[in-house]
């Protein structure tokens, strides 16, 4: 079967991605989908610790899932909100290019 | 190298090159396609653990709410995107070279931790329990005050939404 | 339920009631009488089965109904509170129950529900009347509703509650309790129309001098707590040890014994309560409020309330007393203040021509009547002349609203300005009023002691002949005057307002009340009559004995040491006989032939007249001597001297001196040092700020980007150290 | 005999052992067998939506008091059939500025979603693609793929038309898909189970008789998510042209339709089969080719209403939709789940006809209630858009009629 390095290496590359493009994309709903990315990524090392911890328990352990259960739910007030925020910002700003929107630069 | 490690590295391979899409591709539009496919491929993976209900779970709310979501507000704001303008910053190879640093770091650190070549075998029938899994999340004894502050996150989410979202007709400035 | 439970709740429905409708139902006029009437009701059913199961119970004075709880910790104990039904309480409940029950159906019709509202009816001014057009298109005059219509049943509910509280509780501060919210809601009742100021001034009045007994009742019951520790009646009036330590310790005051100063200070709340000489100028100007509230308050409860205090205190008032052995000082003064008030108050009666004044000053002549009984130790005469004087009481209130009804119905229909309270103006009104004037015609003959028939005879001629055996005959000659005049001035306002011809318009034009204000009537009437039957001496020639003397019994059970039984005595029942009749009969005569607007007493009285219509000058007097020196003390002396004077030159004198250090500690310390250190280091901060700034691009990425090299390089870090080492 | 009674069992086991003969490995065979099944099914439901195709049209046909097709083959049973050839044959038009990866995969999502449906559905005893413990969830989450063929679709074409006609489709299936979840939460929660084959085996009472509110709710949510009349106001003729597909041709068209068709009648099918049992009915446990025919009649009967609503209603205005679902179906179904959930425990262990009695009577009630909730709150009629003066062709100016006699 399949080791438990294989899901937790693409989780990292996973989230590395998301990472790399959290950084470099412009976009500000880009940027939330790196973000979702990264989210995703999280959740594929929680289900890998669910499996693997079920598997030296010997026995189901749902504890984990409730984990990727909250942060799935995280994940969508943050998508409910962030996205809320950039149609305001569009609305006010008429730009969501995340460049554009320095009025903290000090 | 069995059937599943196949199909395993298939399916991450995909995976991680839609996210690569994702992060690269020019057009919005595209990128959310490529970041339907990531989250397919992520539900496979979830699969792949047994752990089927977050992988329907995962296609119901990552596919049928956020990414459509996302498209919509895509759609709304495509007006003053220009996808013909570069949509990386300049100096995109910096942060490129601190990511991959980063996953060369925490292969490194998990590489450290003992179980890190566990194989992981197929657990016994009904280890992902829905009925168990609802059960702790509503039990005194269990996940009941994280399941509720849950709720009111979700709640406080939609309000906040449509508060922040909402059309003020603001007086015209002069 | 058991009998105690049951006397816990019997106050309570009216507060309900009273709190649901001022919070509730404000502006339902409907549901709030009937929210009060439920009330009522409640308590009335609470009251008769008590009264029932009282009456049952065997030897319930040495054993009554008694129910304590702690209520405040105190350090030593608890300060308890409780519930109790003796003799004394069974007929004071009978008969509060009763008159509370009628008044509020009464109230229904005399503010005129089921009216039309009128716009032009202000709150807090008596309903003036409009117009409704029936089914032809004729527009009628009728009366309108008034328009405070909910507060006025709230209000009386509240009051309710004090007076029920009051009866049941077995001790002072529980009483006192009771008797506090009797004295705000007499208050606010009075002034119900607060529109008119002689309505303010009244409820001020009345207010003010209660207070003046209502303080020095509390300092009595405070030196009775501080003495026995406990507020307990029967702690205090059952324990023969407790009065006679009372009696025999000297008090601070010189010469009197601290049961004796205890005696008088309760006595004097007792005469703010009861509207005593020299207390007494608040009750006539009470008159001011609504009817129903006059019959209730100032009538037939709350002013009973203070006898009620005196008979339930007797055995206090009275220790070291025996029959034939000469008077306490409380005594005393109960007997000639008493015997005094009733007969000056009668006199006062004799010239007054609103009709509801001269009830009012009946009363003060009556309450007189109680307490000289109480100062000649006719313990149960006065019950029984408590009891009897309510029911006709408030009959004759209740009679003399609803005369005020049927004239003010003729004002309306005349359309001209003329006093309905005026009885010069009233006269004929037997025929327009038949059942008004029947109810009317038994409470005053009860008022003035109509031989046999009526309540009030037999307790008048208890008294008096209580008077007479015990010696007291300055008293009872008083008491037997006073009992002349008040049968005169009953018939004379018999003779003027029901008989002979009318002498207004507004009186030709006047007709019957509602039934709603009528049924009151009639049943306070039988109560007028047939109360007196339960207390008919045995002794008495031809009917005594036909009935047992049940009354005495049940409430000179009290009584255990000094009982003194009523004794055969024929002159004070002679006297009582003739009083009553020649009074009658001399009223009759003297006032059935009125036709102008001149009373005919004011020429053969002469001087007096002048004297008993102005009220003894008592009013104008107090204005000299309280009034125009408070008012001085106030104006000039506190505010002119006092306060702008020395106060107010302190202050500027202060405030000055303080403005002027201020300003020195500015310029020679504020300005120097603390200034100049603050901006020096703003300064600093803002330069280092300016040069920090530029590290904020105001780009999130590059900050994200920036904090994950710092984890890499962390990380790096980390895993080197952990390599080499 | 075995092949009479299970005939699909017979023939994959039959299947299975000749590959397995011809040497291939058990996990081989089985994958074959999973293929063909699959195409199997795919294909048989394709097939079905030809028929369905010509009984819609005939069946509102009769309705409307015309004869429907009736040319090609016997009642005009062909007619279909020659649709789709003529519609093979089409030019494929891509309009100039489609975004080309979302133009050509809207109309595979589409279907794709559909027929994945499929995949959890027990058609018999014995039959069913793949018996997942969350098979419900299943359907709905691959719902939420339809929803994004939709949209690419609008967005694609590069037209403001099937954006606008993408919008209001989104806009109605995410709306309906709250009631229709929450009215599914029933069957759920009387079975225990997400399963598929589960809520079937639960089913010894239909749950349409233990829940009709929710049964009812359910119907016409599922109605307005697979966006038929009344709901059709996505394609809108009248309003949008043809909504998100107008850009449309040739076979993608025809996918789009395809979709449309076989989307309605899967949603009779997941009707019939959470609420009437699915397979189940007499001797359908012994005989199971018996669940196959039940199951189709089953499905026939809804289907056949929603033909009926659609041949019957006029289309909702979009406020009206809107206010249907969030006004009343959602308030409505999540009272139903509030007070069945109370009720459920309160007679769970009673005999069944006293517990189908109660459940039928809450029902009644809750029915009643919002029926005079709704006939109570009826508000007053909206204000009217636009001007009642409305330029209207006057009979003077307008051509003669040239043609009396053309027919339909």
């Amino acid at each position: 079967m399949i080791p438990l390095s294989w899901y937790l290496i693409a989780s990292a590359a996973l989230f590395c991605i998301g990472l790399f493009g959290v950084m470099v994309r412009k976009n500000a709903i880009t940027i939330f989908m790196s973000i979702e990315l990264m989210l995703n990524a999280v959740n594929i090392n929680l289900i890998a610790f669910w499996h693997y911890h079920s598997q030296m328990q010997s026995g189901p352990h749902v504890t984990g899932l409730v984990f990727v259960a909250i942060v799935i739910v995280v994940a969508a007030s943050e998508v409910a909100v962030g996205l809320a925020l950039i149609i305001s910002a569009y609305r006010r700003r008429k730009t969501i290019i995340i460049d554009d929107l320095t009025l903290l630069k000090g | 190298m069995t059937g599943l490690q196949i199909i395993f590295l298939i399916v991450t391979g995909v995976t991680l090159f839609s996210a690569i899409m994702v992060v690269s591709v020019r057009k919005m539009i595209h990128a959310v396609l490529w970041l339907v496919q990531t989250l397919l491929g992520v539900a496979i993976l979830f699969i792949t653990l047994q752990a089927s209900f977050f992988a329907v779970v995962q296609i119901l709310v990552f596919i049928g709410a956020i990414s459509i979501l996302i498209l919509f507000s895509v759609m709304l704001a495509s007006r003053v995107i220009q996808d013909s303008s570069p949509q990386v910053v300049k100096k995109w190879w910096l942060p490129a070279l601190v990511a991959t640093l980063l996953l060369g770091l925490l292969v490194n650190f998990l590489a450290l931790w003992p179980g890190f070549e566990t194989t992981l075998v197929e657990l016994p029938e009904g280890s992902d329990n829905i009925a168990e899994l609802g059960h702790v999340l509503i039990s005194p004894e269990g996940y009941i005050i994280p399941f509720e502050l849950a709720s009111i996150l979700l709640l406080a989410a939609l309000i906040g939404a449509i508060y922040i979202a909402i059309d003020r007709k603001e007086p015209q400035s002069s | 339920m058991t009998t105690e439970t049951l006397i816990w709740l019997l106050p309570l429905p009216p507060v309900l009631a009273f709190f649901l409708i001022v919070l509730f139902t404000n502006r339902f006029k409907g549901l709030s009488h009937t929210l009060a009437l439920v009330g009522a009701g409640f308590s009335w059913l609470a009251s008769m089965v008590v009264c029932f199961r009282a009456i049952q119970t065997e030897g319930l004075a040495e054993n009554p109904f008694n129910q304590s709880i702690g209520w405040l910790p105190l350090g030593t104990g608890w300060l308890e509170i409780g519930v109790q039904v003796d003799p004394l309480t069974t007929v004071t409940l009978f008969f509060v129950a009763w008159t509370v029950l009628m008044i509020f159906i009464y109230s229904i019709g005399y503010h005129h529900f089921g009216r039309p509202a009128s716009k032009q009816d202000k709150p807090g001014l008596p309903p003036e009347g409009t117009f409704q057009k029936d089914k032809k298109g004729h527009r009628h005059p009728v009366p309108s509703i008034e328009p405070l219509y909910s507060r006025f049943f709230a209000l009386i509910s509240l009051f309710a509650f004090g007076m029920f509280l009051l009866v049941v509780s077995n001790n002072l501060l529980t009483l006192y309790v009771g008797w506090e919210i009797m004295g705000l809601c007499s208050y606010l009742l009075i002034g119900f129309w607060y529109g008119k100021e002689s309505a303010r001034n009244a409820a001020l009045k009345a207010f003010l001098t209660t207070r003046i007994g209502d303080v020095f009742m509390l300092l009595g019951l405070v030196a009775l707590y501080s003495t026995t520790g406990t507020l307990n009646y029967q702690a205090i009036l059952s324990s023969p040890e407790v009065l006679e330590r009372l009696a025999a310790s000297a008090s601070p005051l010189a010469g009197l014994s601290w049961a004796e100063l205890i005696g008088v200070l309760i006595l004097i709340g007792i005469i703010g309560k009861s509207a005593q000489f020299p207390l007494h100028v608040w009750l006539p100007d009470a008159m001011e409020g609504p009817t129903p509230v006059s019959a209730m308050i100032h009538a037939a409860t709350m002013v009973s309330a203070g006898v009620y205090l005196a008979v339930r205190f007797f055995p206090l008032l009275t220790v070291g007393w025996e029959v034939g052995s000469p008077l306490t000082i409380p005594m005393l003064a109960m007997g000639f203040i008493g015997a005094f008030t009733a007969l000056f108050a009668a006199t006062i009666a004799l010239t007054q021509m609103d009709i509801k004044r001269v009830l009012a000053y009946s009363t003060i002549s009556q309450l007189g009547f109680m307490i000289a009984a109480l100062g000649v130790g006719a313990y149960v005469a006065a019950a029984f002349h408590l009891v009897t004087h309510a029911f006709f009481k408030a009959l004759l209130f209740l009679g003399s609203g609803s005369v005020i009804h049927g004239m003010e119905h003729g004002v309306l229909h005349i359309k001209q300005p003329v006093d309905p309270q005026d009885m010069l103006n009233m006269g004929g009104l037997r025929k327009k009023m038949p059942l008004t004037f029947w109810t009317f015609l038994v409470g005053g003959f009860a008022l003035s002691g109509f031989p046999l028939v009526t309540a009030g005879f037999w307790s008048k001629d208890e008294i008096l002949s209580g008077a007479f055996n015990n010696g007291q005959y300055v008293i009872f000659s008083v008491l037997a005057l006073a009992a002349l005049l008040t049968a005169f001035y009953t018939m004379r306002q018999i003779t003027l307002t029901f008989l002979g011809a009318p002498r207004s318009k507004a009186a030709e034009y006047a007709h019957e009340s509602q039934p709603v204000m009528t049924l009151p009537l009639v049943v306070l009437a039988l109560f007028a009559v047939s109360a007196g039957w339960v207390g008919i001496p045995e002794y008495f020639p031809l009917v005594g004995g036909l009935l047992p003397n049940w009354f005495e019994e049940f409430v000179g059970s009290m009584l255990v040491g000094v009982h003194p039984k009523s004794q055969p005595s024929l002159l004070p029942l002679v006297t009582s006989i003739v009083v009553a009749i020649g009074g009658l009969l001399l009223g009759w005569l003297a006032y059935r032939g009125v036709k102008t607007r001149t009373d005919p007493l004011e020429k053969p009285l002469g001087v007096f007249y002048k004297l008993f219509i102005n009220k003894y000058y008592v009013d104008a007097i107090y204005v000299y001597i309280f009034y125009r020196p408070a008012a001085w003390l106030a104006e000039t002396f506190s505010y002119r001297w006092l306060d702008l004077g020395i106060i107010d030159g302190f202050l500027h004198a202060t405030g000055r001196f303080s403005v002027w250090l201020g300003g020195k500690l500015r310029t020679l310390f504020d300005i120097p040092v603390v200034n100049g250190a603050g901006d020096a280091a703003a300064h600093r901060t803002r330069d280092i700020g300016s040069f920090l700034r530029s590290l904020q691009t105001g780009h999130v990425q590059q900050y994200m980007a920036a904090a994950i090299a710092l984890l890499v390089f962390g990380g790096l870090l980390f895993y080197l150290l952990g390599y080499l080492g | 005999m075995g092949f009479w009674r299970d005939p699909i069992t017979f023939i994959g086991a039959w299947l299975r052992d000749l590959l397995v003969n011809t040497g291939l490995s058990p996990m081989g065979a089985e994958l074959i067998g999973i293929v063909l099944g699959a195409g199997l099914l795919a294909t048989s439901a394709m097939l079905l939506v030809i028929f369905l195709i010509w009984v819609e049209r005939k069946l509102i046909g009769r309705i409307q008091d015309r004869f429907g097709p009736n040319r090609v083959g016997p009642w005009g049973i062909f007619q279909p059939v020659a649709d789709m050839l003529k519609i093979f044959t089409k030019e494929y038009i891509t309009p100039i500025g489609a975004d080309k990866l979302a133009y050509n995969i809207a109309p595979v999502l589409a279907v794709a979603s559909v027929l994945m449906v499929w995949a959890v559905i027990p058609f018999s005893f014995t039959v069913v693609g793949a018996d997942l413990s969350v098979g419900f969830l299943f359907i709905l989450a691959v719902g939420a793929l339809g929803e994004m063929g939709y949209i690419l679709a609008g967005w694609g074409s590069n037209n403001k038309y099937a954006l606008l006609g993408a919008f209001r489709t989104i806009a109605q299936l995410i709306s309906y898909e709250v009631p229709m979840i929450i009215s599914a939460l029933i069957p759920i929660m009387f079975a225990g189970t997400l399963s598929v084959t589960g809520i079937v085996l639960a089913q010894d009472i239909w749950f349409i008789i233990i829940a009709p509110a929710a049964a009812l709710v359910f119907f016409i949510a599922s109605v307005a998510r697979i966006g038929r009349a009344p709901f059709d106001l996505a394609e809108a003729e009248s309003e949008l042209v043809a909504g998100y597909n107008i850009e449309y041709s040739g076979l993608k068209f025809g996918m789009f339709f395809v979709a449309e068709f076989l989307q309605a009648f899967t949603m009779a099918l997941i009707f019939a089969t959470i609420f009437l049992g699915g397979w189940r009915g007499p001797g359908a446990e012994q005989f199971p080719i018996l669940g196959f025919l039940y199951l189709l009649i089953k499905t026939s009967a809804v289907y056949f209403i929603t033909i009926l609503f659609r041949a019957t209603l006029p289309r909702f205005r979009i406020d009206q939709m809107m206010a249907l679902n969030w006004k009343i179906l959602t308030p409505f179904s999540l009272s139903i789940v509030l007070v069945m959930a109370l009720v459920g425990r309160l007679v769970a262990s009673s005999p069944d006809v006293f517990r189908v009695a109660v459940f039928l009577a809450v029902n009644a009630v809750l029915l009643v209630a919002v029926d005079r909730l709704i006939t109570l709150n009826k508000r007053k009629p909206p204000r009217e858009v636009g001007s009642r003066n409305r330029p209207v062709a006057q009979a003077e100016v307008l051509p003669a009629q040239s043609d009396p006699g053309a027919s339909e």
